[in-house]
This record gives C-alpha cells, structure tokens and sequence, in this order.
C-alpha cells in the first residue's frame, strides 16, 4: 500500500511518500496509524498525538475506524489550514 | 438544481479576479449579484517574509469540487468559482479566489462565505511561515473558530 | 475604532471593479480578506430594456457614508467602498458594487453584506422599469424580504 | 418651506420641488402630508396611502410623527429600491 505524507507529518516522518506491506492485523486507519508508530522514532515524533492525525483514503477524508479494504493510497497529514 | 459546473483550479500562478468575474458573467443577462472573496497573504507587520502552501495533489482538486457541487445544490447558483493557489507566496500576494455569481444577493453572499468556511479546514493545504529574519518558520495551527466557522453550514458528512 | 474614512461615490459612470479593490489593497501587507459585491441589473429574459434608477442628490451620499461609518466600527475593517450608479442602465450593466477589506473573512463578508441590506431599503434610490416592447414600465416595489434582511442586523435608529 | 418629490410620487404631483408656505397647524411631517392631500387631486393621488410615503427632513429620514420645525427642505418619496 501506498502511503503519502504532508507538512509537518511529512517533514517529522523524513519522506513524502512510501510502500509498505501491512500486517493482517491492520485493518482500519486508525490501526494503521498505531502500527505506524511501532516503526521507529520519526513515526513516534510525527503521530504522536494520532487523535489530530487526518487521514484520506483514496484521496477521501475519513474517520479514524474507516476500512483500509486494501486502499491504493492513504494519506496522513494535520489539520488543514487552506484558504 | 445546477445547470453549470464549478470551475476549480489548483495553481502556483497568480488569478486576475477582473478577468475572473468577465468569465462568469460576461454577455449575461440573467445574473444580478456577483460576490467575490479575495484571500491575501498578510506580511505580520513585517514579521513574514513569505507563506508556503503544500497541498494534496488530486484531493485538492476532488474535494474542492466535491464541496462546490454542494453549495451549487443548495443555493440557486449561477457560476461558481474557486482558484487556491500553492507554493511560495509573499506578503501582500493572492492566495486564494472564490466568485458566487446568482440572481440574488443573499445566495452569492452565503455560498462565497460557505466555500471559504470550507477551504479553511477541510481542503488539503497546509501554510508553513518564512520568517522575514531568516529564522526557520513553523507550521500554521488550525483554528478552533475555523471548526465553528464551518459547523454552522451543517455540512454533509465526508467522502 | 476605524482609521479610514469609507470611500463612497455616486456617480452615473460605470465603475471598474479590479481598480477599486486595487485601490484599496495596493502595496498593503496587512490586508487578508476582501469581498467584493456587484449587483447588475438583469434582463428579466429580455423583458427589460433598461432601469432607470433615480436619487436624492445629497441625501444619497450622506446616508451611505453614515451607514459605511457604523460598519467600520462594528467591524474590524482596514477599507470600504461603495459605489452606486444612477440614470438609465441596461441589462448586464453593473448598478452597485461594494467592497470590504479586513484582517478576517468573516467581518469583510458581514460588513459588505450589511452595506448592501441597507442600499437595498434605505438609500435614496428609485429604480423604473424600461420595457423592451416600449410599453410604459413601473417603479420597482420595495419589497418585505429586504425589510427583513434590514432588521437581522439590528440597525440603530435613523438620524 | 422647499419640499421635494422623487419617483412615483414626484410623477403623481407632476412637479420636482415647490416652495410652500404651511398653516401654522401643520407641525410633523404627518400633518404635512395630511395637508397636501388637500390641495389637489395630483396630491390625493401621490399621497393615497400616507402610511408608504417615506419622509426626509433636510436630508436625513425621519418618523411621520417628526417636527418640521421650520425645516429648509422636505422631501417625500416611496420606499426606496437601491441597491
């Protein structure tokens, strides 16, 4: 699966992008973002907190128990602050 | 209800609003009330040397369109218009651009300020600050008012 | 609480809505929002030839610049300008534009969408139809929507 | 006294403006209007229904019930429709 990261996830986590194999036991984003962490001291820094984490599937905004359902893409990011 | 298609733009390139309102409206007849909304990037009384936008390529686009489509149902639109740029812009400088074009004043206003509510916490942009000292800038926090700001439009739910 | 005087004008000329904003925000760094209002006259498809808008001379001035002046002090405004037209203008001509420049989106919204409530019911303009038949048209009826559009924002007392 | 007429009203009358000497019982912008009605059938016309006709005294709009108080112009017109 296709992971991509943006502002400060990016920068905390030290690459915009990667391909990762998942574990079974990883099914929704927020599993997603708890195994994320395990994986070394720059995922701890970027998540953190993984309550402010936004998660989009596919390019789609969705909650934290959203399915990954073998996503093509998920992308991590803080909060926007557009406009 | 729409019988037009939101025009949504993601660039690095500055907009003309002028040229943006001739697109809407020219050789029209049946729009009464253009709104526009100008976002600039403010210098922080000198504090600011720049502002640099990331955004989510792809999502930008889709969600942006996705939200305009929204308030193009539930106002009686005639034209819609979004351009939000990205990359390095200075003080002073556009960053974004919203036009609401429709027979009535109240539906302009409303759909211009409901876009921008939308833009300001649920597109994917994020603003990280140049300081004018050379110091490294931060990340821009979101605003809780930004959060209120978008509630009151009762906003559908996501994706 | 303002520290500039709202730059109203009535004048027949058609107004040009790219230098207006110019006028307001060049070579600022500290300006982040405009909105900007242009209400034209419609066609009512092909109904109409022309308005025809009458004035107070006078009375039309004062009573927009009293009106710009209580929004710049309930607003945190950094700029304000109205321009409404007069005499015969035809479909897709503009009648009326307004624009408010703030630090914040919501107080330019709200104060240009207040300025043009109160144009809409309390500034001293009449508008006539023309009808492209050539039949003789009516004066406009004010109408109770605008009323009440008026007291949403609890305007004070006239004089 | 100078009053002045715009719109519909000013094409009921059939005139612009007029100077008008008042009776001295005609004191609020309400009695003004009550005694205009009398003076013709252009005035009944324009001034049917008093109740719509809007009132400025030197140039500011005021309550039917306002003093006139030697005013210097005194205009009556309909609700506007600016904007």
């Amino acid at each position: 699966m296709k992971l991509v990261y943006f502002a400060w996830v990016r920068e905390r986590i030290g690459k915009a992008e990667e391909e990762v194999d998942l574990p079974i036991a990883v099914t929704t984003a927020g599993e997603l973002l708890h195994w994320l962490k395990s994986r070394g001291e720059e995922y701890e820094n970027a998540l953190q907190y993984p309550d402010v984490i936004r998660v989009a599937i596919n390019q789609q905004h969705v909650d934290h128990a959203e399915k990954l359902n073998g996503a093509r893409e998920v992308a991590l990011f803080p909060p926007m602050t557009g406009g | 209800m729409a019988v037009f298609t939101p025009d949504i733009r993601i660039q690095s390139a500055d907009f003309d609003l002028a040229a943006e309102v001739q697109a809407l409206t020219a050789g029209r007849t049946d729009i009464g009330a253009v709104v526009t909304f100008s976002g600039m990037c403010r210098g922080e009384a000198g504090r600011l040397s720049a502002l640099e936008l990331e955004h989510y390529p792809g999502m930008a686009e889709a969600e942006i369109s996705r939200v305009a489509r929204q308030a193009a149902e539930r106002w009686p639109l005639q034209g819609l218009t979004a351009i939000h740029r990205y990359g390095r812009i200075e003080p002073g400088e556009n960053i974004v651009l919203v036009i609401a074009a429709s027979t009535h004043r109240h539906a302009a206003f409303e759909a211009a300020s409901f876009l921008m509510d939308f833009l300001k916490s649920r597109a994917p942009f994020w603003k990280k600050e140049h300081q004018a000292d050379g110091s490294s800038g931060d990340w821009i926090d979101a605003k809780e008012a930004d959060e209120e700001a978008l509630r009151r439009w009762n906003l559908e739910a996501q994706g």
